[in-house]
């Protein structure tokens, strides 16, 4: 198909109208519009978050929150993009606390501000039930806290909507920091493995294959079993 | 009996001991506790705005999976432990029953769940002994707590205010209750004048000496009626009585136990007591069990 | 069923495809494909591989590589002039003066960042810059796993003899022996950081197979495992108060009379303003080069991938390796067109989905190492013509997803495949009961500045770790292996790094080398206007490109 | 009605003219020592629409205990004015009565006291 031939949309970045093939992501229509990035663009796979875009459709009162790399343009899209979250981090040392809530608490205390209203939840472009993640925290419960957020991907679109003005991508970094060090079982068999490496158990296996020549080494390859 | 039980913050992440001894004498006492699924936090203090039901949501959403629950299990009676989570239960439930309009409201915005229907009922543990009969549980009592006096602290959240009408679980002024249970499980309640006083609930936060002032009234009240424990349904109060007793000295403190953790203590299951106020008490009683 | 409706994100004529598909599930759910043997190996990439076409790559004309084979867009850019003339900066006032300075904020920079605080170096004193936010990169984007032979079964010695076979013994043996010996340690650390890795209920790491891999030594955080370690990094690198620009890019590094490297010339990429950053030791982590699109692939690799870091080394002298072997990752997305080039990761087929043709035939060992992988792909599309054509024109093979569901159980792929699921149910697409379209897409570079086992470069005072680095995986690098190289070698570079700056005295601060490198293309007879390093790709529409106008 | 006790109604749906300022509410308070004027006093303020009332720090004080709304003769829910008082400077824009994220010692407190003072202290 050339390229006029092409079925375009009209979508309007931050209010001025473009028409752009309708078959593009918001980002690739944004570029094709003539638009360079430096800002709100990062992996373009949907994993870091950068090029969160907030947007209304034409006769609708909704406000959709979507990640550019991963939503197709349609017809009458009002868009906008959030390239950063007004946020500082809060510092803190893993190895000085606790995993309970109430350090959590004792960082975010604005999480006891959360009124159950669920528009974190209707913002987030992963799908992540973002208020009943708050409210397992508050329930004191962390497994289901990470469970819950594990697909987070800190865009921050939750906490630009949320009226108790909770950063909640920041309060589940926590909470799995939390979970992870101190609310998983450590693998016994990878601290065994280390200790064999320092004691120097695989240094003659190592040296040996260092020393070989490739053809020995090919012999070697070839015949290794493949583990079921 | 079956009942659909709402736990809140407190029980879950400061004062297990609360939750845990009432679970202990709710098995002795044939009482099946139904955890609510995904319960949300209730907010502590109840708004008094009557034009923004946005702080009521916590509450509705936890009513909405309780009804939901109790479809399955077939009740619609939902128990509370903290006096706090009652009182803000209690008011919205009742809210929702009368204002038609705020039902509709806040069952709009929640466009992800279910509606609410208005059916259930919240009831405070301490009715929920009542209506099982004081004198039904005394047969029960393994261990009559003879000779403790007992200071039966009420404070607010159980008691006040009667409006929407309902909310309290006994006369606001003169009750009675936490005295019948005292009896029944053979402990002896203090003449306690400050029991339904308040020990300045919130401003332990940023106002702790409101909190001081309060408390140490409260506690010498109980201390000078020779009370050996205070008993307390509320998570805030007993947090708030504590600080109070750390900011006394050791001979004007009088310990704060959960009411739940005196009754499992008397039915002779775990009571989740310190090990230090449970061999004070039963040396008290005379009592053999010394942990 | 017509052949051009849409049916649950396919079109017509591709379910009747999927149909055939379906039909062969059961027999084939029985049968293994078997491995080829290595002569069958060579072969194939020798027909089929792109790093084979000879017309694809140059050799490059000037600097210490001078000679070698290249991919064009390599010696395109390596044959390239400066961004900024050295006599517009005035490099008596410097902005930042550390001990340590780290280009590029992904997997490698951040843990070079935390081992050189760890091994002694205060946060104020290191500085990472970073093209795009911290930590948007290829190492977020990660999803299959971390290559460590820690299990009962497994040792360095096979994890080493998997990374040579994969690389076809092409590998710097000394980088990876260092590779396959750190591995546990690193994933302790990451354990003890709070990465929440895939475990068993009694703390055993829950381990797959991946590609050319003879023990199952994958250990995945779900399908996020990039994400996962990445968040955490960057969470102790803040919580460290390590000193970060973001939107800043070097466009050049320094030297002093010495010729030692002296630091960066840096670029606010959105107030245009330079900085000179003086540093005791450098350390390049600026990942690799899929942006470039070489032969016009698409790419699975993040926004800012663009071989600044092998361009900026070779100005200085580094000598770099094995640039002409690039990965193609077997299985990128070919449809829909929203998600061309997006990878598909390799646990998919580390979980039991078989590549099928358009038949519903196996014509492949689900795991050969990358390259085999991919060359098949190409051969069953092109050569055979048993691929499944999209409506823009590409031809991919099918991924038989749904069989991952029926081998390891329903709702294995929610559970394992979070974010694959995802990106495909986000176009209506359901891959637990619908095969889903891949063809390989341009992943890894392979290659890349040389490195001792220090992860010094041939160049004093400069350090490198990560993609940007080659010798580790020779021509070829298996899945798992690149968490694993920033991890181990983004860990030495920061300790080495840290130990060279407590001794290193820099000089004064020059661009000489630059100058040099101009007289050197000049002489060489190039002349071009193309600038390197390019910062980010250019993906502007053509008519919006071809009537700029630079006004302001 | 005056545009402040308008206010009060709509927030507390509570007329403050139906206060006869026996001062009973006051009388029960136990947090009187802390105040710069009694509950009755600031209802009189809203009554006679001194903006004054929005400054003083009674309804700050108060905790919500209700005694006050239980002994009303006029079956006025004071502790419902105060909390209207406080609304109606908690929802001015740039109004802030407290940061959560400076409470001290806050390691110590349990969370149903942050929660509690979250809710009456922040919109």
């Amino acid at each position: 198909m050339s390229e006029e031939k092409k079925p375009m949309a009209t979508i309007y970045i931050m209010g001025k109208a473009y028409k752009v093939p309708n078959t593009l992501t918001i980002m690739k229509a944004i570029e094709y519009a003539g638009y360079r990035f430096i800002r709100s663009c990062g992996c373009r796979g949907g994993f870091c978050g950068s090029c969160t875009t907030f947007y209304r459709v034409k006769n609708d009162y909704k406000l959709y929150v979507d990640l550019a790399c991963q939503k197709r343009v349609e017809d009458e899209m009002y868009i906008v993009q959030l390239p950063f979250i007004p946020a500082e981090k809060p510092k803190w040392d893993l190895g000085k606390m606790k995993p309970t809530t109430d350090e959590v608490i004792r960082i975010f205390p604005e999480i006891t501000r959360c009124l159950s209203c669920n528009v974190c939840t209707e913002a987030c472009p992963q799908d992540i039930e973002v208020m009943r993640a708050i409210q397992a925290l508050r329930r004191g419960d962390l497994e289901d806290t990470v469970n819950l957020t594990f697909d987070c991907i800190s865009c921050g679109a939750c906490s630009m909507r949320c009226p108790a003005e909770i950063t909640h991508y920041q309060v589940f970094q926590l909470a799995r920091g939390l979970y992870g060090k101190y609310e998983t079982i450590p693998a016994k068999h990878l601290v065994e493995r280390v200790k064999e490496i320092e004691e120097g158990s695989f240094d003659d296996e190592l040296s040996k294959l260092m020393d070989m020549n490739v053809e020995k080494l090919k012999e070697l390859y070839k015949k290794r079993e493949i583990e079921k | 009996m079956e009942v659909l039980y709402y736990p809140g913050c407190s029980l879950k992440n400061t004062y297990p001991e609360f939750e845990k001894s009432t679970y202990a004498a709710c098995e002795k006492l044939g009482i099946n506790l139904v955890e609510i699924p995904e319960w949300n936090c209730c907010g502590v203090v109840p708004s008094l705005a009557t034009d923004n039901v946005m702080r009521h949501l916590g509450a509705v959403r936890s009513f909405i999976n309780a009804q939901e629950k109790g479809k399955e299990i077939g009740t619609n009676v939902v128990v509370t432990l903290c006096s706090m989570c009652y009182n803000v239960l209690k008011r919205v439930n009742l809210i929702l029953k009368e204002q038609v309009d705020t039902l509709k409201n806040v069952n709009d915005f929640i466009d992800d769940q279910p509606d609410y229907v208005p059916e259930l009922e919240i009831v405070h543990f301490l009715s929920l002994l009542k209506n099982v009969g004081f004198d039904k549980l005394k047969e029960r009592i393994a261990i009559p707590l003879r000779g403790l006096k007992v200071a039966p602290y009420y404070s607010c959240a159980l008691l006040r205010p009667d409006r929407p009408k309902g909310v309290p679980i006994d006369d606001p002024e003169n009750p009675t209750v936490i005295e019948n249970l005292i009896r029944s499980i053979g402990a002896e309640p203090a003449e306690f004048p400050f029991k339904t006083e308040c020990c300045g609930n919130y401003h332990i936060v940023f106002e702790p000496h409101i909190v001081e002032m309060r408390t140490k009234k409260i506690i010498g009240s109980a201390r000078s009626e020779n009370a050996d424990v205070i008993l307390s349904p509320c998570p805030l109060c007993t947090y708030n009585l504590q600080h109070g007793n750390e900011t006394l000295d050791r001979s004007e403190q009088v310990p704060v136990v959960f009411f739940t953790q005196l009754l499992a203590l008397s039915l002779d299951v775990k009571s989740h007591l310190s090990t230090e106020i449970e061999n004070q008490i039963m040396k008290k009683i005379g009592g053999k069990k010394f942990v | 069923m017509k052949k051009t409706e849409i049916i649950e994100g396919y079109l017509g004529y591709m379910r009747e495809s999927i149909e055939v598909v379906e039909k062969t599930r059961e027999k084939r759910l029985k049968e293994t494909f078997p491995l080829m043997s290595l002569e069958e190996r060579e072969e194939i990439l020798k027909k089929f591989h792109p790093d084979y076409k000879e017309e694809a790559k140059r050799p490059v004309k000037v600097g210490p590589n001078k000679g070698d084979l290249m991919p064009h867009e390599v010696a395109d850019l390596l044959e390239a002039y400066p961004l900024a003339k050295p006599k517009d900066i005035d490099l008596s006032k410097v902005d930042f003066n550390v001990d340590i300075l780290i280009i590029g904020g992904g997997g490698a920079g951040m843990t070079a960042a935390l081992w050189a605080n760890y091994t002694g170096v205060d946060a104020e004193n290191i500085l990472i810059v970073q093209k795009l936010r911290l930590g948007d990169s290829n190492s977020i984007m990660s999803q299959g796993g971390i290559q460590a032979a820690d299990k009962p079964n497994d040792s360095p010695g096979l994890h080493y003899l998997d990374v040579m076979g994969g690389g076809h013994f092409t590998n710097d043996r000394k980088l990876a022996r260092r590779l396959v010996s750190d591995a546990p340690m690193l994933v302790k650390w990451h354990e003890d950081l709070g990465v929440i890795y895939d475990k068993e209920s009694d703390g055993t790491m829950v381990t797959i197979h991946g590609g050319g891999t003879c023990r199952k030594r994958m250990h995945s955080a779900r399908d996020y495992t990039g994400l996962e370690i990445v968040r955490s990094l960057k969470d102790e690198v803040l919580n460290k108060n390590i000193s970060i620009l973001e939107f800043t890019s070097a466009v050049e590094l320094l030297t002093d009379e010495q010729m030692q490297v002296a630091g960066a010339v840096l670029y606010n990429m959105e107030t245009q303003e330079y900085y000179v950053a003086k540093a005791k030791s450098t350390i390049l982590t600026t990942g690799g080069f899929g942006r470039l699109h070489i032969q016009g692939f698409p790419t699975t690799n993040h926004y800012g991938a663009t071989a600044d870091g092998i361009i900026l080394a070779y100005r200085v002298g580094a000598k770099l390796r094995d640039l002409d072997a690039v990965q193609y990752h077997p299985t990128g997305a070919a449809y829909p067109e929203q998600i061309v080039g997006l990878l598909v990761t390799e646990k998919v087929r580390g979980l039991g989905a078989q590549p099928v043709n358009k038949n519903g035939e196996q014509f492949v060992y689900p795991r050969e190492p990358r390259d085999v992988e991919a060359s098949a792909i190409i051969r069953e599309c092109y050569e055979r013509n048993n691929g499944i054509e999209t409506p823009t024109g590409m031809k991919g093979v099918w991924l038989d997803s749904p069989m991952v569901e029926i081998l390891q159980g329903e709702g294995t792929i929610a559970k394992k495949l979070p974010a694959m699921l995802r990106q495909y149910k986000r176009f209506d697409i359901d891959m637990t009961q619908d095969p889903i379209l891949v063809f390989p897409t341009l992943h890894f570079q392979n290659g890349g500045v040389i490195v001792k086992e220090n992860a010094e470069t041939t160049v004093q005072g400069l350090f490198a770790a990560g993609e940007v680095t080659g010798g580790t995986h020779g021509k070829n690098r298996l899945m798992g292996n690149s968490i694993l190289d920033y991890s181990v070698f983004g860990r030495i570079a920061g300790i080495n790094a840290a130990k060279h700056a407590k001794k290193a005295k820099i000089g004064k601060l020059t661009l000489n080398h630059v100058t040099k490198y101009k007289k050197m293309l000049k002489e060489a007879g190039i002349e071009t206007d193309r600038k390197a390093p390019i910062l980010l790709p250019e993906y502007r529409g053509e008519k919006v490109l071809s009537h700029t106008l630079e006004i302001f | 009605m005056n545009e402040l006790a308008e206010r009060v109604k709509e927030i507390s749906d509570q007329n403050v003219y139906s206060c006869y300022l026996c001062g009973n509410c006051s009388a029960g308070c136990m947090f009187t020592d802390e105040m710069d004027t009694l509950p009755h006093q600031v209802i009189a303020l809203v009554q006679m629409e001194d903006k004054d009332a929005l400054g003083k720090n009674t309804s700050w004080i108060c905790a919500s205990c209700f005694v006050c709304s239980v002994r009303c003769p006029r079956g006025l829910d004071v502790a419902a004015i105060m909390e209207a008082l406080r609304e109606i400077k908690i929802r001015e824009r740039g109004f802030r009565k407290i940061d959560l994220r400076k409470i001290k010692d806050i390691e110590k407190l349990p969370q149903i006291a942050i929660t509690a003072a979250a809710q009456k202290f922040t919109w």
